[in-house]
């Protein structure tokens, strides 16, 4: 099919072309619901029967490593609903400053995400064979907390008296919280290759009131992206943080 | 004739009436309703078949009545069909509070069973008639599921799980069971025989072969299986190893072209020294039981192997040397 | 004189490996799944030979597992789902709907290659050790005890699915916004509507499999747990999560046979089809109930009692919608004018299997029957008479119906009509012992049987030797009728759909200006561009629609 | 159809709201309210994706066509996640996942493989 403009051939009208590519990435977002939706269900089985380890697991992850991520990908949502503005009111170049913003935030996040990787990876805490929740109590790193680290000893002993199966329960933790995290972080490769495409875009000044549909359904997918964190955040950090 | 061309299973438990019956009425309105159907599909086809080219059928597009009536109708029979099969599930789920309960576990690919006084069986499963029996199941490895067709009852085994079924046979006799979840390789072969017994038969049989069987062809035919030779040494000769069938006494032919007599220091030998006499045609993979197996338990084994004398040599997979054979 | 059409306007490989033209992208589609639908056939073919002695006449017990897991593989994954909705479904919604293509071109184009990357992971572990889990991939016997090639295969599969999530939405998307001017929901041919509620299973549930076989592929490269028991998983989990999909998918297989059927009816009886809106709603009834009903495959897992009523109930739902098509059909046939056309004859000859096969769902859904027949030979029986009397036969009919249009050529007539018999009797022949055998209790997926299930087995061989020949006849003479073939026009049947009023085949850009819908679906009395005796025989004139 | 153009002050009120939300949930998860902490953290991760949907994805705004979308999605996830749970829920206690180590049901005797 030809293109004319930014008009591509089996469309009648840019309205109509624009009404279908947000309604594929609505559509496509449909999927991505269901996609994650397995991965939850798996993860609510799971935690609900073996609740001891997975608070466990989840008290050994570093609240402010999440919490931090968490503002930082909020952040990035709201300076992509900028750059759809800026697009939409004709400021072609905030449209470049508020993408690259984006992709700032977003590097950051997985840079963040990797530093919270090399952590388990150093605790023993990979799914596998080199698997051991003792580890990291017993084997301080320079710089923990003695402190927490005794508070971790305590809790691992007293959860294996209820739990003896407590190493598999907890890889159960640890193959849900890289899975889902995992799977995460690949979306938020492919919303940061994305980006760099729509920049690229935005400094030929492409643009415009009229046409803005790439910049906007990037957007839709790059908000679904921080809407699945907003659920990761409380479901793997936040259990049983009250112990 | 039942036997020539069946169409349903013996009927062996108390479950099996009711599942014929569900059977025979379910099908009485589905053939009713694919006879009607094709008999009207063969009508029309012939009586409005188009007589001139470029003619056209009457137009109409719909009645809502009719429509109604055709969602209707058939809701009220599927509920129908709903509703007793749940009575008879739900029965089938809630075991009754005297059973006799027996251990069933499988495993890649055999069952286990273990009666309450501790007796254990494999491929095997006794039952007394008339009393409701419970099995408790359990997998080892993977899901396989226990299914015996003259009972009509079925429930799989899953590993992680405890699964239960219950059932009362009322007919003695010998019925097959079958593992009706794929599990893997022998999937086809991993099935036994229930028996099921006159109470006092039942009793007799329990107190007989509790602890080490009276019988030691018995014993033997126990640990065959329980030891997984039968896993290899299979009866019909398509297993990974020679069938035993009637080679007690018979010549072998060996590897190395030599021909033994199958005598019983000739098994006792293979049993512990397995790859000393290799039989032509297969391959050492036979592990020892130097160690695992006592004194009593051979002479079980042995006298297992000799009653397999009786039974029919297969054509293919036996080691016994061809009569015809040189020297 | 010859025109441009498709097939003619550029020549080369890179022309068509670069197309993104839809009519292209179907018939790339046809020759791939053509080749798969080759290889799960010769599968077949192997394992009813092997059942011909009760000991198993041909291979070993391990090459049978994985003779049946690669026939289901190939035949589900790669050749039913795809079949109606990537070859007939792509080829005519933009042509029915009256638009110059689907709405996404070039991921249209995309969905093929995904497609072929995951042929070609799966191709890669039948040739490199082969899979023995059956297709439906039980954990932990897939993800622990398999000693095959699981891995690639998983893949595979995965990278295929998103092949149908991307048909899927490009269909929905497509129907809601490129339909032509005057083409209203209810004027869309049933064809569309069956596509669209197709298109709605494709993307609401294929990605729920990719993900489930995700992690049990994970969880067999790296030893994770999630479904496996030994290290705290639960494999009944992993069944809810699959046939979360896979029930809803055997509806990707039905529904665009059922849309083929709708089509195929009217135009030989040449009459409007009876109660026109309850099919279209039957049809997106069929995909949305169709997902409640998933764990009736879960009845004797263990599943909770409560569960298994519930699920049994919607069940028995699912069949009204089902039911309420198949009386239309035969409904629509009354006083029509109908000829004896091969389409006609796979239309007919898809009705009464798929009554048979739907009827027999009843007795699986019945959960005290369910106890004995689950996983016998009867479920096998049952599913075939869907999957290969339904959706096959609906796609050979529909290739029929449709290749004038496709190829611009017909293909003898006597043949045709010839193949669609012989399939027909084969079919039943091959399936029908099986349900017998399945209440007799034989097992499903067994190498080997009790002697006294031979004769039926015999005559199931016997069967599927006729099938086999009902396949190969088509094959022979559509390809013979691409060259030799009667030019066929613009409209041969002649039928009332939009695809029927450009030339054969359509020109590149599917019309040469944008038509307008002015008339009501299947109407053949106000169509006097048909050339029929429009409207003599009826004293009755089709009044208005409410 | 113009398109309606959401004010930044919108998105930076949302913002804000989120910010608010995310302190919040890090700030319930330290309270022990026993069962209501998974409630609690839920419904304020819920909130928050709405927040995002209506008005950063511009829901709001949208055609009702895309809302019905968005609630097909939601629909969808609520019968997979609970017809799936109702089996769970309601499965007796040894047949629940990860029960290997405890005894069998009403075992007359010890239970050996």
């Amino acid at each position: 099919m030809h293109r004319t403009g930014d008009l591509y051939g089996q469309f009648e009208t840019l309205e109509q072309q624009k009404e279908t590519a947000s309604l594929g990435m609505w559509v496509f977002l449909v999927t991505e619901v269901l996609f994650f939706g397995g991965m939850f269900l798996t993860y609510t089985i799971n935690r609900s029967a073996f609740s001891t380890a997975f608070g466990i697991g989840s008290n050994t992850l570093d609240i402010t490593l999440g919490a931090g991520n968490t503002v930082v990908l909020i952040m990035s949502s709201l300076t992509m609903a900028m750059a759809v503005w800026s697009a939409q009111v004709g400021k072609k170049k905030l449209v470049s400053i508020f993408l690259i913003a984006t992709l700032g935030l977003g590097t950051v996040f997985l840079g963040v995400k990797g530093v919270e990787y090399k952590q388990k990876f150093d605790h023993h805490l990979i799914p596998g064979h080199g698997f051991d929740m003792k580890y990291h109590p017993t084997h301080p790193m320079p710089g923990d907390d003695p402190k927490e680290l005794a508070l971790e000893k305590k809790e691992v002993e007293e959860a294996l008296a209820h739990d003896p199966d407590i190493n598999f329960h907890g890889q159960l933790y640890f193959s849900l919280y890289f899975g889902m995290t995992g799977l995460h972080a690949l979306h938020m490769i492919i919303g940061a290759g994305l980006l760099i495409w729509l920049i690229k875009g935005s400094f030929a000044g492409r643009f415009t009131p009229q046409y803005n549909t790439p910049v906007e359904v990037v957007g839709l997918y790059w908000h679904f992206v921080d809407i699945v964190w907003i659920y990761l955040f409380p479901l793997l950090y936040l259990i049983d943080r009250h112990r | 004739m039942q036997s020539q061309l069946p169409i349903y299973p013996e009927q062996a438990s108390n479950f099996a009436p009711q599942v014929d019956a569900l059977m025979v009425f379910i099908t009485a309105i589905c053939v009713f309703f694919a006879l009607a159907i094709t008999a009207a599909i063969v009508i029309f086809f012939f009586k409005f078949h188009r007589k001139k080219p470029d003619d056209v059928g009457v137009a109409f597009e719909g009645d809502s009545r009719l429509e109604a009536a055709w969602m209707i109708v058939p809701l009220i029979l599927a509920m129908a069909m709903f509703g007793w099969g749940a009575v008879v599930y739900v029965d089938y789920r809630h075991a009754p509070q005297d059973t006799l309960d027996v251990y069933v576990i499988g495993k890649q690919w055999m069952w286990k069973a273990q009666q309450p006084n501790g007796l254990k069986e494999i491929n095997e499963l006794h039952v007394p008639v008339n009393r409701n029996i419970r099995l408790i199941l359990a997998s080892e490895d993977v899901i396989h599921d226990f299914f015996v067709p003259a009972f009509r009852v079925k429930m799989d085994v899953v590993p992680g799980h405890y699964n239960t079924m219950w059932f009362r046979p009322t007919k003695p006799g010998r019925y097959h069971f079958f593992c009706s979840q794929y599990c893997g390789t022998n999937h086809a072969i991993m099935g036994g025989w229930v028996t099921v017994m006159e109470p006092s038969d039942y009793a007799a049989w329990l107190s007989g072969s509790s602890g080490v069987s009276a019988n030691p062809v018995l014993a033997g035919e126990k640990l065959f299986a329980e030891k997984t030779c039968i896993t290899c040494h299979v009866g019909d000769g398509t297993g990974r190893a020679p069938s035993l069938n009637g080679v007690y006494g018979a010549p072998v032919l060996l590897a190395d072209g030599s021909t033994v007599t199958a005598d019983e220091s000739y098994i006792r030998e293979s049993i512990l020294l397995p790859n000393a006499k290799i039989v032509a045609g297969y391959q050492p993979l036979m592990p020892t039981f130097q160690g695992q197996l006592t004194e009593e338990q051979i002479l079980a084994l042995t006298a297992y192997i000799k009653s397999l004398q009786s039974q029919p040599v297969p054509a293919k997979g036996s080691g016994i040397a061809p009569p015809t054979g040189k020297k | 004189m010859t025109h441009e059409d498709y097939l003619n306007a550029t020549y080369g490989i890179r022309s068509w490996l670069l197309t993104t033209d839809h009519k292209r992208i179907a018939l790339l589609w046809l020759g791939s799944v053509t080749f798969f639908f080759f290889i799960g056939g010769i599968l077949a073919t192997m394992i009813r030979i092997h059942l011909l002695t009760p000991t198993g006449a041909l291979v070993s017990p391990e090459t049978y597992n994985k003779l049946f897991t690669m026939h289901g593989v190939a035949m589900i994954f790669f050749f039913l789902i795809p079949s109606i909705p990537a070859v007939l479904g792509n080829f005519l919604i933009p042509l029915m709907i009256g638009a110059k293509d689907l709405a996404f071109p070039k991921i249209n184009l995309l969905s093929w290659y995904i497609y072929i990357v995951g042929g070609i992971f799966v191709l890669y572990s039948f040739g490199t050790g082969g899979l023995d889990t059956g297709w439906t991939f039980y954990t932990p016997l897939s993800s622990v005890y398999s000693n095959s090639a699981v891995t690639p295969a998983v893949i595979g599969i995965f990278i295929n699915g998103f092949s149908s999530i991307l048909t899927g939405l490009n269909f929905i998307v497509t129907i809601h916004t490129m339909r032509a001017p005057g083409m209203t929901w209810f004027r869309l041919p049933l064809f569309a509507w069956a596509h669209y509620a197709t298109s709605l299973v494709m993307i609401l549930g294929t990605p729920v499999v990719a993900i489930t076989l995700l992690l049990a592929g994970l969880e067999r490269m790296f030893h994770l747990g999630f479904f496996n028991p030994a290290l705290g998983g639960d494999p009944i989990l992993f069944q809810h999560l699959f046939w979360f999909y896979s029930h809803p998918a055997v509806y990707i297989m039905i529904l665009p046979a059922m849309g083929v059927i709708s089509e195929i009816i009217p135009t030989f009886a040449r009459k409007p089809i009876f109660g026109y809106s309850f099919i279209a709603g039957s049809s997106i009834a069929i995909a949305v109930i169709g997902f409640v009903v998933w764990a009736h495959h879960m009845f004797v897992t263990g599943e909770s009692t409560y569960a298994a009523l519930t699920f049994s109930f919607l069940s028995y739902l699912v069949a009204i919608p089902s039911a309420v098509k198949v009386f239309n059909w035969t409904s629509t046939l009354y006083k029509g004018s109908i000829s004896w056309d091969a389409p006609m004859l796979y239309a007919l000859g898809f009705i009464g299997l798929f009554t048979i096969g739907g009827l027999t769902g009843l007795f699986l859904a019945c959960l005290g029957l369910d106890i004995h027949i689950h996983d016998t030979y009867f479920v096998v029986a049952h599913f075939h008479y869907i999957m290969v009397g339904g959706a096959v036969m609906g796609y050979v009919g529909g290739i029929h119906f449709w290749w004038p249009k496709i190829t611009g050529r017909l293909y003898p007539e006597a043949l045709s009509r010839a193949a669609a018999v012989t399939l027909f009797v084969g079919f039943n022949l091959t399936f029908f012992p099986q349900f017998i055998l399945g209440y007799l209790g034989m097992p499903r997926r067994y190498h080997t049987y009790p002697p006294e299930f031979q004769v039926l087995n015999v005559l199931s061989t016997a069967g599927a030797s006729i099938l086999a020949l009902g396949y190969l006849l088509p094959m022979a003479y559509l390809t013979w009728s691409m060259r030799y073939g009667k030019v066929a026009g613009p409209n041969p049947w002649p039928a009332t759909g939009l695809e029927w009023t450009t030339d054969s085949p359509p020109p590149t850009e599917n019309f040469h200006v944008t038509p307008e819908v002015t008339w009501e679906p299947y109407d053949f009395q106000d169509r006097p561009d048909l050339g029929l005796a429009a409207g003599s025989p009826s004293p009755a004139p089709a009044h208005g629609d409410d | 159809m113009s398109e309606h153009i959401v004010s930044p002050k919108i998105y930076f009120a949302i913002f804000a709201s989120l910010m608010l939300g995310t302190g919040i949930t890090v700030w319930a998860a330290f309270q022990n309210f026993g069962k209501l902490n998974i409630v609690i953290a839920l419904v304020i991760a819920t909130i928050k994706a709405t927040l995002v949907v209506l008005y950063f994805m511009h829901a709001r705004y949208s055609p009702k066509r895309t809302q019905l979308v968005i609630i097909c999605s939601i629909f969808w996830l609520a019968i997979m996640l609970g017809m799936t749970l109702s089996d769970y829920d309601t499965r007796p206690h040894e047949m629940q996942p990860g029960v290997t180590r405890l005894e069998p049901p009403a075992a007359p005797q010890a239970f050996t493989a």
